[in-house]
């Protein structure tokens, strides 16, 4: 089958019906590129326009005017998407697979198999082009078929389930009235001895006696607060120990939890 | 619905089988209401015999096939009910309860809610104005709402002071959810100190009310229906009977 | 949906009449059906077995209860049909032509959007990259987008090849729209299946894969919801749940 004519296309193109055949013929064209879905459907038209059979179509005569009407699109100088250069050249290799016979040997597939192949995707595009159509054919929901017009909602009754008890209800109050006179009991902030503090008062206490003498009856006056103990006490102690390794002081305990016992060291005076 | 375009008329009738003497008559009438049935189904609204007219063969008598339709279906789910001079269907009424669905959702109360609930609990009857005294803070419309809706609070009256305010009480509802017996079994300020929620550095004159939930105070006026909070409270969606 | 609350269930089975010896189980099954019957016609969704189980008696046979109300509805206006796993009162097919509305939709989809719906349909799950080796021709991301949006194709996971591309299939709103009880009855499937044409390879190798819309393959992934894909379509205002 020979090289059909462009125009010829165009008469038995139901498709394109804006390109008339007095239409220039650069228009024409780009429009019908333009009016294909890509390089497979513009084969499955020059398919069609061969035989109605997919089955029976001749590959080669159909890579023959794939390749012809590409060459006179580019001649044209009319931009072409490159998937239709990529299947041209493919074809053209195809259609030289099909020309010369296949040497043993040859690792390629063969032309039989790649015209096989074309006419495998042609025949599952068309298939799928008619399935389409087949399922627009449908009775479809909104058009020919209805679903309940006036559905009847479902009338969701909500219950809020509050998660409060008494104790929280209590504590709410309980706290809110105290809010109110916070500032009646208001107290100092916590007293906390620094190193420095506890140092300059375990010096004055201690003073030059140079008498052995509990170190907690030094501090006696200030761990009448029981909140006040621990840091008097820790402090002080860090301080008397640093007092200690300046050899200005000397502390002493017979026994494990016996009393601490402390002293101006006498011959550091005496040096003095 | 649209109405159907002109071609369907002559399709129609021409779609019916009338072969038997008699059936073609019994035919129409099947298919009438087959029809009947499909319009009314899929139409977002009662229809008009009027509007039905249209779809069905010429000269059918539709007041009776809406009957008959009525009839078939009246021991199903779903019935043919008259609207007016307008049909649909609808769920049948026994089967209402199938369209209902209870759901609950566990919440947790706002600090705000809490404490206003509890103001409400030991200072009732109290007003907008003394809860906002006690809380330090003024009360979002909202609070009430929720504690209304929640159904632990009512309005209890008007107070008899100048701007007559709403008086807020507590409900039986509430008794219920907290498990007390009565309002005499809200802790007092001794027990309250006794478990550790009041501390013992209370100025000497502070003092926890006793809450009182009974009739009518001297100074509180009783609230008409028509009072415009109490309207008000029900068009924002609030407990249809606040005094329940 | 939501099941009903636990007093439902005493009030519904205690609301048969069991007059008759044997008419009790008569007098169950017949509000069985009036219940199915109710549910669904008051849904214009199709509802699965599950979701109108809690409301049926005790143990009753679910699909047997449907298939019963599908013969009784059969020569009706309306028919009960299947739209994969759920059920749905739909306009008699017959009657269409009558009912027949425009539709916009539809109208305005291209040929390469009903294309790939088709190839999807048939060839499902497929991926982004089959769809184009079919048609011949890349694919706009606005086709998917557009089937995405329209509510008949969902991203269903991600292939375990190179790439992990994404796989596609379609809804049950598909199903519904275009009046089919399940993939198994797309037109022309049968023949389709013969010719070998829903293969990827050649009919040589003869092996026939059928479009499935079942659980995840073995080798598909599930998508993850913070799959970078599947936020693009979320941004793009695509459905809101791709996989429901």
């Amino acid at each position: 089958m020979g090289v059909a004519d462009e125009q010829d296309w165009f008469a038995q193109d139901p498709q394109t019906e804006r390109a008339g055949a007095d239409a220039p013929d650069a228009e024409v064209l780009y429009v019908d590129v333009e009016g294909f879905e890509g390089p497979l459907d513009l084969l499955l038209e020059l398919a069609r326009r061969q035989k109605l059979d997919l089955a029976n179509i001749s590959v080669l005569a159909l890579a023959e005017q794939y390749l012809e009407f590409i060459e006179r699109v580019r001649k044209k100088r009319i931009e072409i998407a490159a998937d239709y250069l990529v299947m041209a050249a493919w074809l053209a290799y195809l259609k030289s697979r099909l020309m010369v016979p296949q040497v043993p040997g040859d690792e390629e597939p063969s032309g039989e198999m790649m015209a096989a192949l074309l006419q495998f995707r042609l025949k599952r595009l068309e298939a799928m082009r008619r399935a389409s159509e087949q399922l627009m054919n449908r009775p479809r929901l909104g058009v020919q078929v209805f679903g309940r017009g006036d559905p009847e909602p479902v009338d969701i009754a909500r219950h809020q389930v509050w998660k409060v008890d008494l104790f929280a209800l209590l504590k709410a109050y309980t706290g809110l009235r105290e809010r109110g006179i916070v500032v009646d009991y208001a107290l100092g902030a916590r007293t906390v001895w620094s190193l420095k503090e506890a140092r300059k008062i375990l010096e004055r206490l201690i003073g030059e006696e140079g008498e052995w003498a509990a170190f907690d009856t030094y501090l006696a006056q200030y761990l009448v607060e029981p909140e006040d103990r621990a840091t008097v006490l820790a402090s002080s102690f860090s301080a008397s120990l640093e007092l200690v390794r300046e050899g200005q002081i000397e502390m002493r305990q017979s026994l494990t939890f016996g009393p601490l016992l402390i002293r101006r060291r006498k011959s550091d005076k005496r040096n003095a | 619905m649209n109405h159907p375009n002109g071609q369907n008329r002559p399709e129609q009738s021409k779609n019916v089988k009338s072969v038997k003497d008699s059936g073609g008559g019994a035919d129409i009438r099947a298919r009438n209401l087959r029809v009947l049935e499909a319009l009314l189904f899929a139409s977002s609204e009662p229809m008009s015999t009027a509007e039905l007219i249209p779809f069905l063969s010429e000269g059918a008598a539709v007041e009776a096939l809406l009957t008959d339709l009525q009839e078939a279906y009246s021991t199903r789910g779903v019935s043919l009910v008259q609207r007016g001079d307008k049909w649909a269907f609808r769920t049948a009424q026994d089967l209402g309860f199938l369209l209902r669905r209870e759901q609950t959702e566990t919440r947790s109360m706002s600090r705000a809610a809490l404490e206003t609930l509890a103001i409400i609990a030991y200072h009732q009857p109290v007003t907008r104005a003394e809860m906002e005294e006690i809380r330090g803070v003024a009360a979002g419309r909202g609070t009430l709402d929720l504690l209304m809706e929640a159904g632990w609070v009512r309005m209890r009256g008007r107070r008899r002071t100048p701007g007559r305010p709403v008086t807020y009480g507590t409900t039986e509802d509430f008794l219920d959810h907290f498990s007390l017996e009565s309002l005499g079994d809200l802790p007092g300020m001794e027990e309250l100190k006794g478990s550790g929620l009041l501390s013992n550095r209370l100025p000497a004159d502070m003092q926890i009310p006793l809450p009182y939930d009974g009739d009518l105070r001297d100074d509180e006026d009783a609230l008409e229906d028509d009072d415009p909070e109490v309207l008000a409270v029900l068009s924002r969606g609030g407990p249809a009977k606040p005094s329940e």
